[in-house]
């Protein structure tokens, strides 16, 4: 199988385990004490939930598209904007390299 | 025996669940979608089902990737609402049905399926946001919820999903009780949620699809995964999960209702079936 | 093509890790088990296997009831130790091999096999225990686990093992790389370890078995659950896991080694078999 | 399949149901933190577990065989041995109705 189709990523397990901390740090989000500690600080939220300093510098700049191109899966990209207060739209557009 | 007395494919999104609790149900964009689920809910009323047996995805909400299961039933007493990283809803927790759920799990692995048994799995999006449209939600009818993973591949063959749907209808033929169950396969329809094509819907073969199912399904279960992600997207994907819902209905159905609007990213449809 | 080199059947306790880490290889109960393992670890070291396949099962010291899998299967870069209870043993985790580990999930989904995937697993004795006794410490194979369920009925059955077995081998035959694998089935032998029978072994079936592994395995396969723990104990069931191992060498092997020893509650086996 | 063997409780989804809370809390004894807790307060351990009167009895009792007959799982209830310092064979023997 393709591991592109359409323009669009595949999350396969590879690239699962490549955004694993990515992804986990946006699935603690589900909870509402983790939303609220990040909000206060996201830095050293970044930083106890073992980021790395690629990861953290697409979180800071909000890059959606580069979170995608890392391997994130959206469905946990998405996490991060509810936190962050990025809709999808502003969210999938931006993974297009289309501007709203 | 039980019977499958009916099945329900219907699209599923958190947008759904939003604008049903702000109460857009009259808004145009919104109005053709959930007019579309009253021909449903009479029918669903009038046929009074004992359990709704829901297949459907979750969306990283209950599980994670250090644990993903292919399919993973819910065999609790209580299925919480899984928060979504933005609180929940004001909605009840789902009631469940573990003497019929774990009939099926001996059944399905009994028929070599390897299912995730979950004496505890909060619901997502999957089953929360299009179900108040079809029922009322004090939750009266016990929901048993399967969920199946398209979102980390490698994800199960359509062939495999249908396959599902032929062993739910064996488990639900050896079932000692006279129970009336609705099957619903839930995803979809077409949307593409990233990439340089997001937003496109592909609403030609979101009709294709529900007109084949209907009529003429099995070949829709030759399809490569590759195929459904070219029609309807990667996230599209989730079309797949419908197959399993009409497989369990056996070869003939009567179309009860269909409807479909596409505001927004989702093809939004639904197809109520009795069998 | 990648080759399956070998086989191992072992058993598994957590009392093999207590006697291997307090230095009992010689105490009279301990040592026919400890110099039982010598021919099969030098065997081994001589044919230079490039990655374990392990098929065992947790004892919900990794997984709990929550989302117990039907199989799961360890595609992580690093395995980490499970704390069963009592603390770790002095180990350094376990490295795994996520290239293969994810074509194995692939060639089992393509299968109609419907794994759990976990980028995150930690092991326990049912890999942990046996293993120190075949191997240096500092990990230099990595291991691939594929966790079964033998705990939570329902159970998959002995022909789904002998079937999953088979798998096992047709994914290695279509993996892209010269890599030589030895696959373990791990569990039992005979055990009870609770109810009024407590304790009892069965020795003559513990040795049948190995026999009619070696010689004439798949009506093994043939064998029910019920009659697996009528002969072997509710939690010697755990005995299943070696058709797995079997079914993957193919139909002829090499008797490499064999021992059996039953100083306490377990009938401790070993089988090493040259495919 | 039969629901008991050879004087032996299969373990089933149904048990699982039943005993759920009471695995969950020795389950719990899988992290060394939680151990030391359970230790140092087991009736507010018990209780922040969520156990029933008749799931605190059981264990306040050490009542090995009671905790089989309730639905536990062997697996869980040799951690509840673990961390009250009772090895398998006085469990074991115990569920046996044996006393050794
Ligand atoms: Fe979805
Ligand atoms: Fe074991």
């Amino acid at each position: 199988m393709d591991d592109v189709i359409s323009g669009a990523y595949l999350f396969t397990g590879e690239r699962s385990a490549r955004s694993y901390r990515l992804n986990k740090m946006a699935k603690s989000f589900t909870d509402a004490a983790n939303r609220e500690r990040f909000k206060a600080d996201e830095e050293s939220y970044m930083e106890t939930s073992g980021l790395s300093a690629d990861e953290k510098n697409l979180v800071r700049r909000r890059d959606w598209k580069g979170m995608m191109d890392y391997g994130a899966s959206i469905y946990l990209v998405i996490k991060i904007g509810g936190v962050t207060g990025h809709p999808l739209p502003v969210i999938g557009n931006h993974t297009a390299g289309r501007s709203i | 025996m039980a019977t499958i007395i009916g099945g329900i494919g219907s699209s599923h999104a958190p947008t759904i669940g939003v604008a049903y609790d702000r109460g857009q149900q009259n808004d145009p964009n919104w109005a053709p979608l959930f007019t579309g689920y009253e021909p449903a809910r009479a029918w669903l009323d009038a046929i009074e089902p004992d359990i709704f047996l829901v297949v459907y995805n979750d969306h990283a909400n209950n599980f994670f990737f250090d644990a993903w299961p292919t399919f993973a039933l819910g065999v609790g007493a209580v299925h919480k609402q899984a928060d979504e990283g933005w609180g929940k809803r004001p909605l009840p927790d789902l009631p469940g049905d573990p003497e019929f759920a774990m009939h099926l799990a001996r059944s399905l692995v009994d028929d070599e399926f390897d299912p995730t048994i979950c004496q505890d799995m909060a619901v997502d999006h999957g089953v929360l946001s299009f179900l108040p449209l079809l029922t009322d939600t004090d939750w009266k009818i016990p929901v048993v919820p399967l969920a199946v993973n398209v979102i980390q591949h490698p994800i199960p063959s359509a062939k495999r999903l249908w396959k599902l749907g032929k062993a739910i209808r064996h488990a639900v033929e050896t079932f000692p009780s006279d129970k009336k169950i609705v099957v619903f396969g839930t995803g979809g329809l077409t949307h593409q949620l990233h990439g340089t094509q997001f937003g496109q819907k592909n609403e030609a073969w979101d009709n294709e699809f529900m007109d084949r199912l209907e009529s003429d399904p099995e070949p829709l279960s030759n399809l490569s995964l590759q195929e459904y992600m070219e029609r309807g997207g990667t996230e599209g994907v989730e079309m797949i999960m419908w197959l399993a819902m009409r497989a369990a209905l056996g070869p003939t159905v009567k179309r009860i209702h269909r409807n479909y609007t596409a505001p927004f990213t989702t093809g939004y449809g639904l197809l109520a079936l009795a069998s």
